[in-house]
């Protein structure tokens, strides 16, 4: 577990981490897709249980073995080594799915590339012509999992926003974002458009929407 | 931590309302959750949809649940088995409703609803009566019906061994529907000879991973129904 | 393994069985149906190596177990016990019928109320309003396993003929039926009609086609 | 007697046809069956169909098969991985043709087509340009697409184990699409570090039954690709 390092303004990407972490409930099922994502697992809160699938034939995913003892049979799906808890179990392609499509899964957490306003998400193509289009399990997670969250940086290197009106780039399933977590805050995607839950320290509600395509709105405590 | 433990058959199915939809486990009496079922006739839920390959033998199980009047509708293949009288019974006074359905469709039915797809494709049926008011479709040369996935509010199982995970291992041919109605039911409620810890089960050994299992219930010395029906007993 | 008792004329069940059993190949899968369809297990000959699968979770059923080592969750589809061979598997109800209806099951041995001319089956309900109709896997296994062998008495004990022009019984299936053995003939179900291939010793084609429904021809070895 | 072993990967693979449909097993590396694949680049047979979940990376395996020409098509989710080069670079010459499936959908498909299925209906990619072209409907109140069942000439699988019937064990992760692959294949060739006697496997634990498998291929000691690459090796 590596510590959190610090961040200019914001949440760094542990932080990040550390809040989806936070919200996932003791005894969940959840899938972590491939990137920052994958540093929630070393963030659960110390009395939870959580098991992790992996959608390549994994229910209870550890931790990444030691050094040397890398089984390349034993992979998740970013195909990094990895290791199996006790109460782990094996199950090919089509069983995993079944876990996916079937509704069984809590939460799955996945990068994104762009969210909408109504909960729209891209993160599997460009779109661009001489890309190779590929696509993995995203579009099933998000089509079967019963809570997708996002995490993500708020805005691109150059500075373009993320959360946008309407996504640009290609989409991965449509209306199935329920929260994104970036490094300036905690967005729902509710029926009235994205509402801003927490800001990071130090951060504004006009930074957030400064860097924002779209409107938000700021969570009243009514 | 997880631990599925209930703390008996009663707590476990407690929750069925009337009107659920249940998922029963078993072909004939191999793989009856004979507790679990016993523990819904006391739980008194009405207006019951049962889906299971048969209708249970003597007043025992399921029959006797059926003989309680707990059960609108059976969803089954074979509601006819040696010693079955109170299906017929009940069946020809008109007072419960059968969908007769062919045991391999009924299977990948229930193996839908645990998928997420709401309906596919089979020959099987086509050109018979079961067909009738089905969507009919060719592909290829060759014609196909439609059926649809089946989910249930519960389901009840019995598997042979567990751990608090929920991970299930069966024995023999007492799998049959086991597995795919713990992936088809909101709330899987499974009876087990024995809960072990977390790690004993191979877990390249497992049948179905605890995701699929809501309860657990330990019922060290399962009855046999066809004992029970040659006992000439009935439940309560 | 009982011996063939001897009949009044024709074939006994268990020569029937016998039959059957010859046209089975060496390494078949074969699903077998409750009743006089069981018999066959008893005959396969010698070298050969045949799998019987049940569809309620076996592959490599055994035959029955000896007095006092049934196990009641080891059993056939007719609810028998049975046991299990060397290299036998158990599955579930679904992975079982994606052997049945995917084309994986060799032949399946099946009774019959009634055969068609064109070879449509009907072997599970009589129709009678009072009947509680029950199907089981028989109209899986006849839509799914590539060869279907039909074996039963060629009349009912009334005299009824069971092979006919039109079915009048519910069907099974529809042309699913390739080959039938009877106490009589074994009778081919081919584009032009049924056509028996082979005939009881003693029993002549006139006798054969005067218990029947429809119109036969004899197998010209040409 | 029973005894699906075959004498060679060269004899297993002997009689794959130009424009044949190949499912080979796999994800990423683990459960790739690699000599299998080279048996497959040495046989020569092209214009090929190939269903698996990558391209293969370095110039090994089914990368080897896609840089000798012999792969017109693929069929995966995953084109790019980690050193994956000869496919992007066939690709965007466009030499090569490339249908993407999300990667549930692709094993439905297989599952469905060793199932006997045509066709179902998957939420996955409504909404998407992958569901462009596609058949909609709604089931409830959700839009779900149609896809159709796959099936193969043959499948390239590796498994761990087998006996003589071809009752197949599978080592952790590498199980991925072998077992459903065996079901939608005509012929399923599968290599296996060891073949035990029939009965030594435990009925419970086998995985893929064998009446799913046609040919067995003992390759004790097989390649692990990630170490081909490493080495810069390329076959042949």
């Amino acid at each position: 577990m590596s510590a959190p390092a610090k961040a200019n303004y914001g949440w760094t990407r542990e932080q990040m981490a550390q809040r989806v972490a936070a919200d996932i409930q003791d005894g969940a099922y959840v899938n972590l897709g491939i990137g920052i994502p994958e540093l929630v697992a070393q963030y659960v809160p110390a009395g939870r249980e959580v098991i992790f699938q992996t959608e390549n034939g994994l229910l209870g995913m550890g931790p990444a073995p030691m050094a040397g003892k890398e089984d390349p049979e034993l992979i998740n799906a970013g195909k990094k080594a990895v290791t199996a808890i006790a109460g782990a179990s094996y199950f090919h392609h089509a069983d995993s799915f079944v876990m996916i499509r079937g509704g069984h899964i809590d939460i799955c957490v996945l990068g994104a590339m762009q969210v909408s306003a109504k909960g729209d998400l891209a993160n599997w193509s460009t779109g661009e012509p001489d890309a190779i289009p590929a696509v993995g399990g995203a579009m099933d997670l998000v089509a079967g999992v019963k809570k997708v969250f996002v995490i993500t940086e708020h805005a691109t290197k150059s500075g373009e926003p993320k959360i946008v009106e309407q996504c640009t780039y290609p989409l991965t399933g449509k209306a199935v974002v329920d929260r994104v977590y970036t490094n300036l805050a905690i967005i729902d995607i509710t029926p009235e458009g994205p509402v801003v839950m927490e800001l990071a320290p130090g951060v504004t509600f006009d930074h957030v929407q400064k860097r924002t395509g779209t409107n938000l709105s700021l969570r009243t405590n009514s | 931590m997880i631990d599925k433990r209930a703390v008996s058959a009663a707590a476990a199915v407690a929750d069925v309302h009337d009107g659920a939809t249940i998922m029963i486990s078993g072909f004939g009496e191999a793989g009856s959750p004979i507790e679990l079922i016993h523990a819904l006739v006391d739980c008194g839920a009405k207006n019951l949809t049962v889906v299971s390959n048969n209708t249970g033998s003597g007043r025992v199980g399921l029959a006797a649940l059926i003989a309680n009047r707990q059960v609108a509708k059976m969803i089954c293949s074979y509601p006819r088995s040696a010693n079955s009288m109170v299906f017929p019974e009940l069946y020809r006074k008109g007072e419960i409703k059968l969908e007769l359905v062919p045991q391999g469709t009924l299977a990948e039915r229930i193996r839908a609803g645990g998928a997420g797809i709401p309906a596919f494709y089979t020959a099987t049926s086509v050109g018979t009566v079961l067909a009738n008011g089905k969507e009919s479709r060719t592909f290829g040369e060759r014609d196909y019906v439609m059926e649809h996935g089946l989910i249930a509010d519960f389901a009840l199982v019995k598997a042979e061994k567990a751990d608090r995970h929920g991970n299930l291992i069966y024995n023999k041919t007492a799998r049959n529907f086991g597995p795919i109605m713990c992936t088809a039911a909101k709330v899987a409620i499974v009876q087990v000879k024995e809960i072990v810890e977390a790690g004993e089960l191979d877990p390249e050994e497992i049948v179905t991973p605890g995701i699929f299992v809501n309860r657990l219930v330990i019922v060290a010395k399962p009855a046999q129904e066809s004992q029970l029906v040659k006992e000439d007993r009935s439940y309560p």
